[in-house]
């Protein structure tokens, strides 16, 4: 594929999804009530960990990682930040305020107005905490486990971006004791995550974890915009993997890809209701 | 898991979180936690129990310092009790629902017997304490006197309510919080353990175990010789683009794969220009010449910044830094990483002979598969350390421009036998007398001719009219001369998984009268390869964006472009495939699929590309390859197969053990019940 | 809610929204003659429309350059503050950025203090965390103790000996190549995928004004 | 810096570090964390020297002195360009001051969709649409070749299921609990499989990585000792 062709898909998706977001709010008013979401593992002891927190007396710790608003990750730490709001917000009523940390100089203003948004406490100064930032984010981590030890956490909430680092952060909250919750877009992060944090979110999941947390029916709606995305493309791949077979056996006709199709939006019609 | 309405907090939900931070010790111990939390807030040096309303807590507001304080503060609902004392409509909507909930509670619930025995925390005498906050394993321990008191306390106020202890892992003493507890035994056991035998190969001379790296590259999935073959077939003039994405952390794995790259590019003479979207990746890539520059700096005179190499300023904000790199390379090319000018008049991407990028993170690799590759033509080829690798490999397939990638170690150890091979044959320069104080005006290649070997001479150029490049430089780039290559370095080097396939392969013919230019790059201003003379034929490998220039693919295996309206086009037969081209390039044409333009879609990738290695010519500056100096290789090899062992038999050991426990516990569960 | 801050509100998503949407269409739509080669003028139209990234994206670059003061005077508030107390280990932080900084500018450019402390600390942490990963892999039957848990521990110990170059591990390696080329591949590229998918839609939704990150 | 001392230097933090080992030990704790807290400044100071000197003086040159132009977009451009970063930077860093946030949240909002644009654009070309593509292509010669046609058919069926797993929406019942069916909740186990399986490959990579460097360490920690 060359790179005419692939701007061109690009911009046929940028603008199914621009639609798909516009329309997903308004469906959302109908059919959200009876669409709900499924199981999302992992929040199970969150909750017992900002009870902690609040009874406790002890902050909870708050992470971005390296997600930043000014690079390619913005969109993970505009989710995060979204999931981070409603986590702060549950955890509002503790004599400590949480601490959020992040090793991305420019996304500490983010830092500063979720605290400030969702902390109902009256300590609203600064508890952002920022380390420099390396390929592997070596600095980030080993300041944090240093300052976590002194801080003491009930619990770690580390949503964003982390990469193999991510195992001295939950080695060290092992040891202390400290919970710990992770989910990170980068795969390395996501595999450490997996064996070593007590509850854990896979990969796409960090995207719909806020919608998950929240009540609105708004945020339900733009995270089922990813599960109409997702049919979307396991069906266009599904296509394209029939009519290259068909090509190659020397079967391959438009009416058969026309056949290939309406099978699908019928499996896919069925499998919806269905489900 | 199946929640399906998650409400934070509900009533029940906050009884059993103030029970379960009740449980064990916990409620006992009030004065500790403050203690701790008086030691977080302050330095580790000013941490005596008295601390608590020192530090960042003296900005903790009064009243909740107040809170603190008072003997029965722990509870939230408390809390949002003494928070009654301000006027409620000052209240946050949830402090509110937590205050009436507080205000509903059940009276003997807040008869807790803590308040019973509200002065207990006098009886647990703090000094006694022994504090060591901000450690590594245990910020706090109970001596064993208070070990007794404590239990005496527990059986006092009914400790056979509390929950049993072994499933109570959020309570305070089951968290790893003594010094030395038990859970922290195995883990220096195991450290240990580990040290030892990554130790053994570099104590015990002799010792080894396991095979070397081969001496040379399978032709495997990754494009690994495609890789080699295309930095084998630098020339002088040809500019490499070096991402050079891994800091200090990665140094000890991927220091070893830059340094044999950056040593081949010099070896024959090409420039590099160094970019990197973090800071610190800068400053080592000029520690990491500086290296190299000291191991040579005896036969050989300097390299001299912003003429064989190049560091350019750091591209700041990650992807978007990448993207600003692609889309206006002409400024940034022209800015180093001192701030000073370069002198680069490059004005695109597209005229790197070629990218490699070094990258520690599989994350590097999808920005500038996304940010950069997507937005050039310039081939490009991924070095990663082995966490990187499962993650880059779906980029190395998808992408058109991604061409091959090095893993690790290993194949920096291959790289560099295989260098060390073809310079096998080269004699050093002559040592120089003052080291390290070449003169910055020299030419890119000063070193003094090297005797080449009766293997390595060049040959007339079988190239069409090569002899009569108007060429102002007098001598044809090496790339263009192939010579009679040693049997063994084709063996290394030739790709093998060339599949023959019967496809017919559309050719170009040269129409034009003679002879004409091919170009490297698809533009005028790029340098001429070679001359073709008309009815020239060559296989055709795609076309750029607007059709003006078509890609050929010259007898020795290299790339060119020619502009399209000098040829025609049209599809050989299948069996010659390249028709009437000049000499060997029924090799070229082999395994070359085509997109084909009947029904049959045909995705992945479309232009493989193969390349012969090239032979070193005169001129290049073997020296950067032959003062390589070993770096305990080979224990470090042995020492990762040990290493791995070890590592292997601890996970088995250890999940052997978990799991032995669960299914015992559930045993005894069932039979319990 | 004051009116200032509503305006205030409406104002930044209003930005969002300009800034997003021409943006947008300049990357998509810039430096790509090819897209509308129908019309005399495209070559200049497209120079045009790539303008506006352009700059936009030169703007925030030098924009995430020049926050690391933000970081930094972050770092600087927090370890001062301790530093009047007496904290050891603030004072050791704030000493070593002062002295790296005199010593970068009094020696010219000298970067061997990297060479020296940074690069020995950072490989050292780096290599730390090969131990604990090693404890982090021998307790995941602790921490998942159902299927997934050992299927993940069973693919970590097959990867693992597929590495060890000893021939009587020869079938491992077998295994472990095939894992990697099939399996591994596959859900390497689903989560990938996923991951896409998440930073696509909520990116648009960002672009369109939607998300209430910015909106204070 | 001569040699010798570097090594010195090297080899010295490089033991400080590895007393994490050791636990917290009274002495041996300090140790670790005092080489942590010289390592968190001094990469404070070199990504502060980086990006001065390599973004911010070129500017500061191209303001001092208008005939030069480091880029191609003209002298004035650039010092525009290079002033409003300056304001939104300052901007950013007034972000905590709360009635200013009207005017704080519109550099905000520039920064972050400027790059969830570039993120969309990226993702999209570089990731998305290739990655789906190469999922889907198919290699030649499928009718002779089984083994090819399997492997194609498991990559391609793992992707897909694994993709599913992902799936976030379910129908719910009466009671409002999430209702599956079997087909679904195979599809997921199915896709799951394939999920872990990455995982567990991952992170046996990223502890080869480790490996390697831990290796690395003790060399050098024997070469100077020796």
């Amino acid at each position: 594929m060359d790179d005419s062709t692939l701007q061109v898909y690009t911009i046929l998706f940028v603008v199914i999804t621009i639609v798909l977001v516009y329309t997903s709010r308004f469906f959302s008013a109908r059919r959200m009530p009876r669409l709900s979401q499924g199981r999302v593992p992992g929040f199970k002891r969150l909750s017992g960990w900002v009870g902690e927190a609040i009874e406790a007396g002890r902050p909870l710790h708050l992470s971005f990682g390296s997600a930043g608003i000014d690079a390619e990750s913005a969109p993970v730490a505009a989710a995060e930040a979204e999931l981070f709001y409603h986590v702060i917000k549950a955890a509002g009523s503790g004599d400590v305020a949480p601490v959020i940390s992040t090793s991305s100089a420019a996304t500490i203003p983010l830092c500063q107005d979720t605290i400030r948004r969702a902390w109902a406490g009256d300590e609203r100064r600064s508890r952002a905490q920022w380390f420099p930032q390396g390929p592997r984010s070596m600095a980030f981590a080993a300041g944090l486990t240093a300052t976590m030890q002194v801080e003491d956490p009930s619990a770690h909430v580390l949503a964003g971006s982390f990469g193999p680092e991510l195992a001295l952060i939950l080695d060290s909250a092992e040891r202390q004791g400290q919970g710990s919750f992770a989910v990170s877009d980068q795969l390395e992060g996501g595999a450490i995550a997996f064996a070593m944090a007590d509850e854990v979110l896979i990969g796409e999941q960090l995207f719909s974890a806020a919608a998950w947390l929240s009540h609105e029916s708004t945020a339900r709606a733009d995270a089922s915009v990813q599960d109409v995305w997702r049919g979307l493309l396991i069906a266009l791949m599904a296509i394209l993997v029939i009519i290259e077979v068909a090509g190659q056996l020397g079967i391959a006709s438009w009416s058969l890809v026309l056949w290939a199709a309406l099978a699908l939006v019928v499996i896919g019609v069925v499998f919806v209701r269905r489900r | 898991m199946n929640d399906d309405d998650f409400n934070w907090l509900p009533q029940e939900e906050e009884q059993e979180a103030a029970q379960q931070s009740r449980r064990g010790l916990f409620r006992f111990l009030p004065r500790f936690r403050r203690g701790r939390g008086g030691a977080a807030a302050s330095a580790p040096s000013e941490e005596s129990s008295l601390s608590g309303r020192r530090g960042l807590f003296r900005l903790i507001p009064r009243f909740l310092r107040r809170a603190r304080s008072a003997p029965t503060e722990a509870t939230a609902a408390d809390l949002a009790l003494e928070m009654g004392e301000r006027p409620v409509e000052q209240l946050d909507d949830r402090l509110l629902a937590l205050r009436e909930r507080a205000q509903s509670r059940p009276e003997q619930e807040t008869v807790s017997p803590r308040e019973a025995l509200y002065d207990v925390d006098d009886v647990l005498v703090r000094p006694e304490i022994i504090h060591r906050p901000g450690g590594v394993i245990s910020p706090l321990a109970l001596s064993k006197a208070q070990q007794e008191q404590v239990e005496l306390l527990r059986d006092m106020v009914g400790g056979t309510a509390l929950p049993d202890d072994s499933q109570s892992e959020g309570g305070l003493l089951s968290r790893g919080k003594r010094l030395f507890s038990l859970g922290a035994i195995p883990h220096l056991l195991v450290s240990i353990l580990m040290l030892l035998a990554l130790a053994l190969p570099f104590v015990a001379t002799g010792f080894s175990e396991g095979e070397l790296p081969p001496l040379a590259f399978h032709e495997d999935r990754h494009g690994t010789t495609t890789a080699f073959n295309m930095l084998d077939n630098l020339t002088l003039d040809d500019y490499v683009l070096l991402a050079f994405e891994y800091g200090p952390t990665a140094a000890g794995e991927l220091d070893e794969l830059a340094d044999v790259i950056l040593r081949h590019i010099f070896a024959q003479g090409s420039k590099a220009i160094i970019v990197s979207s973090n800071p610190i990746t800068i400053v080592h890539a000029r520690n990491v010449i500086a290296a190299i520059e000291r191991s040579v700096a005896p036969v050989s005179t300097r390299l001299v910044e912003n003429q064989d190499y190049y560091l350019l300023r750091f591209l700041s904000g990650g992807a978007l830094g990448l993207r600003d790199l692609s889309r206006n390379f002409g400024s940034i090319v022209n800015t180093s990483a001192r701030g000073m000018p370069t002198g680069l008049g490059f004005t695109s991407l597209d005229e790197m002979t070629l990218m490699v990028l070094i990258a520690e993170r599989a994350e590097d690799v999808r920005h500038w598969a996304e940010q950069v590759a997507t937005e050039t033509d310039s081939d490009f080829i991924a070095a990663t350390g082995y966490a990187a690798q499962p993650l880059a490999e779906p980029y190395v397939y998808a992408h058109e421009d991604i061409v091959g990638m090095f893993i690790g170690v290993r194949d920096a150890y291959t790289y560099n036998q295989i260098l060390q091979a073809n310079y096998a044959d080269y004699e050093l320069p002559p040592r120089r007398e003052d080291p390290g104080t070449g003169d910055g005006e020299s030419a890119p290649t000063p070193s003094p001719t090297p005797t080449a070997t009766a293997t390595a001479t060049p040959t007339a150029t079988p190239t069409p009219t090569a002899t009569e490049t108007p060429q102002p430089q007098a001598t044809p780039t090496p790339t263009a001369t192939p010579t009679e290559p040693e049997p063994e370095l084709v063996q290394l080097a030739v790709a093998p998984a060339a599949t023959a396939t019967q496809i017919p392969s559309p050719v170009a013919e040269v129409i034009a009268q003679g002879p004409v230019n091919i170009r490297r790059r698809p533009n005028t201003a790029s340098d001429i390869l070679a001359l073709a003379a008309t009815g020239d034929i060559f296989p055709v490998l795609g076309e750029n964006g607007d059709g003006s220039w078509i890609n050929i693919l010259l007898p020795d295996g290299i790339e060119a472009w020619i502009a399209s309206f000098l040829v025609e086009q049209y599809i050989a037969p299948a069996d010659g495939t390249g028709g009437g081209a000049p000499d060997g390039s029924a090799r070229a044409g082999d395994g070359q699929t085509v997109l084909q333009f009947d029904f049959s879609l045909r995705l992945g990738k479309t232009r493989p590309r193969f390349y012969q290695a090239n032979p070193p010519a005169q001129g290049d500056r073997a020296e950067f390859v032959l003062l390589r100096d070993g770096r305990q290789e080979e224990q470090r090899l042995d020492a990762m197969t040990l290493g791995t062992i070890a590592a292997v038999l601890v996970i088995v050991a250890g999940n052997v053990f978990y799991m032995m426990r669960a299914l015992t516990r559930r045993r005894r569960a069932s039979q319990g019940n | 809610m004051s009116r200032t801050q509503r305006l205030g509100i409406a104002f930044s998503a209003f930005i969002a929204f300009a800034v997003g949407v021409i943006t947008t269409l300049s990357l998509l739509l810039g430096d790509r003659p090819e897209l509308y080669a129908e019309f005399a003028g495209a070559p200049a139209f497209a120079r045009l429309m790539s303008l506006p990234a352009a700059i936009m994206v030169r703007l925030v670059a030098i924009t995430s350059a020049v926050t690391i003061v933000i970081g930094i005077s972050n770092l600087l508030y927090v370890h001062l503050g301790r530093v009047v107390r007496g904290a050891f280990f603030s004072i050791v932080m704030i000493a070593s950025f002062a002295l790296t900084i005199w010593w970068y500018w009094s020696k010219g450019g000298d970067t061997s203090l990297l060479a020296a402390v940074q690069v020995p600390i950072e490989s050292a942490l780096a290599a730390l965390l090969f131990l604990s990963m090693v404890q982090g892999g021998a307790r995941v039957l602790n921490k998942r103790a159902d299927i997934w848990g050992l299927l993940f521990v069973t693919v970590l110990v097959v990867v693992l000996l597929g590495t060890v170059p000893i021939e009587s591990l020869g079938p491992v390696r077998a295994w472990s190549d095939w894992l990697m080329e099939i399996p591994v591949s596959a859900g390497a590229r689903a989560i990938l995928l996923g991951i896409a998918l998440g930073t696509v839609v909520t990116g648009v939704r960002v672009l369109l004004g939607q998300d209430r990150s910015y909106r204070g | 810096m001569a040699e010798g001392t570097i090594a010195l230097l090297s080899f010295v933090l490089t033991l400080m570090v590895f007393s994490y080992v050791l636990g917290d030990l009274p002495l041996v704790g300090h140790l670790y964390r005092t080489a942590v807290y010289i390592f968190v400044g001094m990469s404070a100071a070199f990504a502060a020297i980086v990006a001065y000197e390599s973004v911010i003086l070129p500017y500061l040159q191209d303001i001092q002195n208008p005939e030069t132009s480091w880029t191609a977009l003209g002298n004035s451009t650039d010092v525009a360009i290079f002033l409003t970063a300056l304001l939104f930077g300052l901007l950013l860093l007034m972000k905590p001051i709360a009635s200013l946030s009207w005017l704080t949240n519109g550099a905000l909002a520039v920064v972050i969709v400027v790059s969830a644009a570039s993120a969309v654009v990226g993702g999209l070309s570089g990731t998305l649409i290739p990655l789906i593509v190469a999922t889907a292509a198919v290699p030649d010669g499928l009718a002779t070749d089984f083994q090819a046609l399997t492997n194609t058919l498991l990559v391609f069926v793992g992707t897909v299921t694994a993709l599913f797993y992902f799936q976030w929406q379910a129908r719910r019942d009466d009671d409002g609990a999430p209702v599956q069916s079997p087909l679904s909740r195979g599809l997921r186990n199915v896709g799951k499989i394939f999920i872990v399986t990455a995982l567990g490959a991952i992170y046996a990579t990223t502890m080869l990585t480790a490996l390697t460097i831990l290796a690395e360490r003790i060399g050098f920690v024997f070469q100077f000792g020796s």
